[in-house]
C-alpha cells in the first residue's frame, strides 16, 4: 500500500499497541498528534491510559519512561522536537543508556525515543537540529534513522519490540513523503543497511533526508554515465560495517552525506568507519556532505545555505571521482 | 507606587492597540506568504505586554518566549527591525538569523524571545546578578506561559533568585492552554502563583485582561527588585484569541473561550474607562489607530523593500572573535 | 494505619543496627584501602531507611541516592551481594559495574542507588505509571536530599506525579548540607516540605530520627498512594554524623552538630522506648548488636574471598540484544 | 615556578579575577573548593560576591551564566563534573552556543565552563565520563583541553578573555600533576598546537592525559629506536589543522589517542581532518586509541580495561609502522 512517512509511523504504533498492552505512547500534544500527526487517532483506539499528554517537562517524560520501562511498560516516547533532548539529556545519556550496564543487567530498559528532527520551513536555530551525533558517543543506546515510509515503519516496529533502549531520528521533512508499505506486518532489522540503488562508480552513504537527495544526484549523475550506489545504513547502533564494506570494495570511491554540521558528526564517524574497513580500497580521498559549522538560521536563504542538497552531492562526486 | 495618570494610561492604551494592530498585521502576512517559519502571536494577550513595559524603566531587561512580539513592540523595540527580521531580511534586528522565535533588541533590553520553552527562568538569575554586581537599579522580568511553568528551569530559577534576594520579576502569561493541552490538566494544583509560597517569595494571580492590574502588580515586583528584597512571581490569566500558531485548527476548545475572550478585551475595556474620565472618545480612539496603523505600515513597507540577505552571511556573528580557518 | 507492634518495633531496631554497623564497617574496610570508589555512608540517618522499609511493602519500590547503603540494607537487600559489590567483586549484585553509587537490587525493589542528585524523581512517575498500569497495588519511594530538592526533576516529576494521582512518595533526607553547602542557604524558604503546597499535595516535615514518625508520615502517604489519591512529600530532618565522602574534613561545620547528631542517636532513641515498655534489655540489645555484627562479619568474609572480575567482563551487560560484532 | 595542574589553574583564577572585577565564579562547593581544589581560597580574596556557592541548580548555574555574560559580567562556571554538563545541556547547546549568532551579533557571551572530566579512582559511570565529542557538533563553543599546568593556566586565561563561550575540559587525573609553569603571567592562544614530543617516525595526536601515556609510549619506543612525535591540539575548537598537517607530513604515519569511548568520538573527528588535509600523505592507516563503547565500570579490574594506556599507544605505533 502507499502510505506517507508520518502515516507509516502511525501504521507502526497502531499494529504493536495492538500487539503487545504493555506499549503505551508518551510526549506532549500527541493526542491530537501536532505538530507532525504520527500520534494522530491513538488515543481513539487505545485510550487516554496509553496516549499520555504529559506536561511540559521533558526530564520527567524521558525520566518516566525509563522507570515505566524497568517495571514492566514498554514506553514510546515523542520528544516533539528532538532540539529539545537537550532538556533531558541526563535522563537519555547518564539514566537510559547506563543502567542496565551500571546494574549489572539486572533490568530491561526496552523503550523508544521517537526524535522528530531536521531542518525546514525556517524552523530555526531551536526547531531545526540534527543531534544523533552526541548519542553516537553515548554507549547503551541503539540508534536508528529511516528514509524511507518503509523503513519507518519497520524500524519503529523493531524498535518497539528490542529489550533495549532505541533512538529513532524521524527527519520532520519526511513525514509527508510518500512510499510503498508491505501489507504484511514487515520488521526491518537493526544493523542491516540498505542500497537504495546500486552502482558500480562511487558509494555514496547517506542517512534520512540526504537519502533522496543523493538519489537525485544519482539520477542527474547516471545521464553523464556516472553510476552512483546509494547506501542507507539505516541504523547507526548497531551499524551494518559488512555492507557498506562491500560496497567500497566494488566501487572505491566514497561519498558520505549528512545534514548535521561537519565537525564532530555523523558523517565524521562513518569516514571513520570505512578508512578502518577500507583503507587499501580506496582510490581517492572520501568527500564529505554535511551542514556548515553554524546553528540553523530562520531567513530562508540563510537557512538554504545551511542545507546540503542533492548539488552538494553532486559536487562531491565529481571530486571523489577525479 | 504610582499609579498612571492621564498619559500613561493613554500611552497604555496606545501601546495596547500597536500590540493587536501588529500582530494581525503580521498574521495577514503570514496567511499571505510573505513572512516564513512557525508563527505564534499575542491577539487577546496585549495587556500583558503593555501593562509590563509601562511598569518597567527603559533600561530593565526582559526576556520572552516563543510568543514574544508583543512584548518586544511594547518594549519598545524598532518596528522596522522587528518587521524586517519576521521578514527574514538583511536589515532585520538580527540579520535574518533569529526570526519570529529568537528576536532580540539588546538597545531596547529585550534579551530574546526563545525558542526553549521556560529558558528565561533560568537566564535572568545571572541578569539579576550583573544587575547586583553593576549596582545599575535595573530590573529583570522573566516571560513564561503556564506550560512553561512545569519545567525544571522555572524551580531551579526562581530558588536561585530568591536565595540570592535578586531583582528578578517571574511572570507567568497564563493563557489557559500549551499548543492543545490544557494548562488545567498540566500544573498541579492550578495556580502557577501558588508555587512562590513554598520559596517564601510574593506570589499573586491577576487578571492580565486588565492593564491596570498588570501594571499594578509588575510596579510592585519591579520596586521590590530594585529595594533589594528579591523576585516576585506574577500568574496573568489571560485568553489567546487566536491559534497556537498560525495553521493551528483548535480542534482542543471551544468557541465560545474565544468569545469569552473578546468579550474581556483588554483594549475595549480601558478604552472604556478613558472614556468615562473623559480622557478618550471614539474621534480619539480613531486617531491613536490611524496612527499606530501608519507605523505599522511603514514597517511594512520598510520590510517588503528590504534586501533578503546574502546566503554567505549565514557564516557571519556566530563567534566575536574567530580569525582561524578550519 | 496500624501502629506497629513489639515485633514491628524489634525488627525497626533491628534494621537501624544493621544499617549502622554496616555502614561503619564499609568506612572501616574504605580507610582499609579494601573498598574503592566515592563512597558516601548514611551513619546517623538510620531512622529514614529503617522506618521507610518497614512502612512498604516488601515488593514496593525504592529509587535511592549516592547515599543509598541502608536504604538496600533496609529494604532487605542481599548482605552479601551488596558488599561484594562495594567490593568490586565479580559476584557483586552488579558484577562490580556499578559499585557504591550505582547500585541496585531489582529481587527487592531496590531499583537504583543513583550518582546524579534528583534522578529519582522523575524515574518515579514511570514506576507509578506502571503499577497503574498493572493494578498491582505497588508504591514507588524515592529518596532525595535537601541539596537535590533544588534541581528540576524535583519539579517535574512532583508534578506529573500529582497530575496523575500516581502512587508516589517523595522523600527527602535533610541532613542540614549539600556536601559543604548549607542547606539553609541554598532551599529558599527553608522548607522543602512547603513545597507540596504549590501542587496541591500533602507535604509534612518530621523528626528524621524518630523512626515511629518516619514509619508513620511513610504509612500515610503509602495508604494514599495505594487509594489512588496520588503522591505525598515527606522532608524528614536528620543529621550526618560523618563526612559527605569518606576523606570530607568537614571545615564548614562544627563539631557540635555532630554532637548534637549523637545526642538524638535515633537507636538510642527506640532503644529507651523499648525498655520503657520492657521489649528490650541491654542483654537483648547485645544479642541483636551480635547478631548482626555476624551477618555482616559473613557478607565481609564472603567479599573478601569473591573473585575481582576478569577484565573483559566489562563488555557484557550493555545490552540485552546485541548480536552485532563492530 | 613549579605547580601542579589545579594550582595552575588556581593561579589562572586568581590572576585574572585582580585583573578584571567582572571576572567572577560560580559552582556547587567552590568557596571550600571540593572536590578537586581548584577555587580553593578564591572567596577569602575575593569575597563572596565574586565566588558564588551555588544550590544543585545546574541548568540555573549555566543558564544565569549567559544572563551574566549577556549583561556585562565574566562568569566562570565549574561543573564539578563534566557528567553533570547533560542537566544544562539546554542552556549550553541550545542557549549559549546560539545566543549571539541567533541574535545577529548583537550580543557578546564572555563566559567559560570548567569541566573537570575523565576516568578513574572507580568513580563509575557517573563521574568518569568523556564528554567533550558532544560539544565539537555543537557550533558557537570554542573548546579547549590542557595536558600540562602550563597550558592549563594558559589556556584558562586564555579562555576568560575571550569574547565568546570557551569549555576547558580539565581531566581530573591531572589535578596532582606536577610541572613547570612560567612566572611571568602567560597566556596559551587558542588554535595553537603544542608539539610535546619531537619524532620523525610516527605522529600521535593526544589530548589531555592521553599526551601523558602517549610520551610514556614514546620513551619506551624510543628503546627500539622508534621516534614518536606526540602532538596536543590543546584546543579542539578551534584546531591547529597546520600543526597537525605539518606533522604528518613529516612521519607519515598516524595514530590518535584519547580517553573516551571510540564510536562517534573526538578521535574520529580528527581523524577525518588528517585524512582530508593528508591522505596521500598516509603510508599506512590511522590507527586509534580509545575507550571501548562502555559506560565507565567500578571495579578496578574493569575501570583498567576501560582506560586506555600507554601499552594501547605503543601497540598502534607498532601496527601503523608495520
Ligand atoms: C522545552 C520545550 N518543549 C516543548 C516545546 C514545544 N512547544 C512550543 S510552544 C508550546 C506550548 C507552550 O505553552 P505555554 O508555555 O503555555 O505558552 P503559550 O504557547 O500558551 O504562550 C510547546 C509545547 C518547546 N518549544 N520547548
Ligand atoms: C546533578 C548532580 N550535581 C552535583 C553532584 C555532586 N554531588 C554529589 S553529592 C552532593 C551533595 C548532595 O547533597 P544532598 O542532596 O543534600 O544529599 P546528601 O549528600 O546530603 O545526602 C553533590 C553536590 C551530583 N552527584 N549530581
Ligand atoms: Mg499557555
Ligand atoms: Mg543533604
Amino acid at each position: 500500500m502507499r502510505l506517507d512517512f508520518g502515516d507509516a509511523l502511525n501504521l507502526a504504533l497502531r499494529e504493536e499497541m495492538r500487539r503487545d498492552p504493555r506499549v503505551y505512547c508518551i510526549g506532549e500534544d500527541i493526542v491530537l498528534g501536532v505538530p507532525f500527526g504520527v500520534t494522530k487517532g491513538l488515543s481513539d483506539e487505545f485510550g487516554p491510559e496509553r496516549v499520555l499528554n504529559a506536561p511540559i517537562s521533558e526530564a520527567a517524560i524521558v525520566g518516566s519512561a525509563l522507570g515505566a520501562a524497568m517495571t514492566g511498560l514498554v514506553p514510546v516516547v515523542d520528544m516533539h522536537f528532538a532540539d529539545f533532548v537537550t532538556c533531558a539529556m541526563d535522563e537519555v545519556a547518564n539514566q537510559i543508556a547506563k543502567s542496565r550496564y551500571m546494574f549489572g543487567g539486572q533490568i530491561d530498559c526496552p523503550l523508544v525515543l521517537r526524535m522528530p528532527y531536521g531542518i525546514g520551513r525556517s524552523g530555526g536555530g531551536h526547531h531545526s537540529n540534527s543531534v544523533e551525533a552526541w548519542f553516537l558517543n553515548v554507549p547503551g543506546l541503539k540508534l536508528c534513522i529511516p528514509s524511507t515510509p518503509a523503513d519507518a515503519r519497520g524500524l519503529l516496529k523493531t524498535a518497539i519490540r528490542d529489550p533495549d533502549p532505541v533512538l529513532l531520528f524521524e527527519h520532520r521533512g519526511l513525514y509527508r513523503l510518500g512510499g510503498e508499505v508491505p501489507e504484511a506486518e514487515t520488521l526491518v532489522p537493526l544493523g542491516v543497511a540498505d542500497v537504495k540503488r546500486p552502482g558500480r562508480d562511487v558509494t555514496v552513504i547517506a542517512t534520512a533526508r540526504m537519502v533522496h537527495e543523493s538519489l537525485e544526484a544519482a539520477r542527474r549523475l547516471a545521464e553523464e554515465g556516472i553510476e552512483v550506489e546509494v547506501v542507507d545504513p539505516r541504523s547507526l547502533v548497531p551499524l551494518d560495517r559488512a555492507t557498506l564494506a562491500g560496497s567500497v570494495r566494488r566501487t572505491n570511491h566514497v561519498v558520505i552525506a549528512e545534514e548535521g554540521p561537519m565537525r564532530g558528526s555523523t558523517g565524521a564517524w562513518l569516514a571513520w568507519v570505512v578508512m578502518e574497513d577500507c583503507f587499501d580500497d580506496l582510490d581517492a580521498p572520501i568527500a564529505r556532505v554535511a551542514g556548515p559549522n553554524i546553528p540553523i538560521p530562520f531567513s530562508p536563504p540563510l537557512e538554504a545555505f545551511a542545507t546540503p542538497k542533492a548539488d552538494d552531492v553532486v559536487g562531491a562526486v565529481r571530486q571523489v571521482l577525479k | 507606587m504610582t499609579t498612571p495618570g492621564p498619559d500613561a494610561l493613554l500611552s497604555m492604551y496606545a501601546g495596547m492597540v500597536r500590540v493587536r494592530t501588529f500582530e494581525e498585521r503580521v498574521r495577514e502576512l503570514f496567511a499571505a506568504g510573505r513572512i516564513p517559519g512557525f508563527l505564534h502571536t499575542s491577539v487577546g494577550q496585549e495587556a500583558i505586554a503593555a501593562g509590563t513595559a509601562a511598569a518597567l524603566r527603559p533600561d530593565d531587561y526582559v526576556l520572552s518566549t516563543h510568543r514574544g512580539h508583543g512584548h518586544l513592540v511594547a518594549k519598545g523595540g524598532s518596528l522596522r527591525g522587528l518587521m524586517a527580521e519576521l521578514y527574514g531580511k538583511a536589515n532585520g534586528i538580527c540579520h535574518g538569523k533569529g526570526g519570529t522565535m529568537h528576536i532580540a533588541d539588546a538597545s531596547v533590553g529585550y534579551l530574546g524571545a526563545n525558542g526553549v520553552l521556560a529558558s528565561g527562568c533560568v537566564v535572568a538569575p545571572g541578569i539579576g546578578l550583573s544587575i547586583k554586581q553593576r549596582r545599575s537599579g535595573q530590573v529583570v522580568l522573566t516571560f513564561f506561559g503556564d506550560g512553561a511553568a512545569n519545567r525544571g528551569p522555572f524551580h531551579e530559577g526562581v530558588n536561585m533568585a530568591a536565595i540570592w534576594a535578586l531583582p528578578v520579576v517571574f511572570f507567568c502569561e497564563n493563557n489557559r492552554w500549551a499548543s492543545t493541552t490544557a494548562s488545567a490538566l498540566s500544573a498541579a494544583g492550578g495556580s502557577i502563583a501558588a508555587r512562590a509560597a513554598g520559596y517564601a517569595i510574593p506570589g499573586e494571580t491577576i487578571d492580565g485582561n486588565d492593564v491596570l492590574a498588570v501594571h499594578a502588580a509588575v510596579s510592585r515586583a519591579a520596586e521590590r527588585a530594585r529595594r533589594g528584597d528579591g523576585p516576585s512571581l506574577i500568574e496573568a490569566r489571560t485568553i489567546r484569541w487566536v491559534g497556537h500558531f498560525e495553521g493551528d485548527a483548535q480542534a482542543y476548545r471551544s468557541k465560545e473561550e474565544v468569545a469569552e475572550g473578546r468579550r474581556t478585551d483588554p483594549i475595549a475595556r480601558l478604552g472604556r474607562l478613558l472614556e468615562a474620565r473623559g480622557l478618550l472618545d471614539a474621534a480619539g480612539a480613531e486617531r491613536i489607530r490611524t496612527a499606530v496603523a501608519a507605523e505599522i505600515d511603514d514597517a511594512v513597507t520598510h520590510a517588503e523593500a528590504s534586501p533578503l540577505p546574502d546566503p554567505r552571511e549565514a557564516l557571519t556573528d556566530l563567534f566575536a572573535y574567530y580569525p582561524w580557518r578550519e
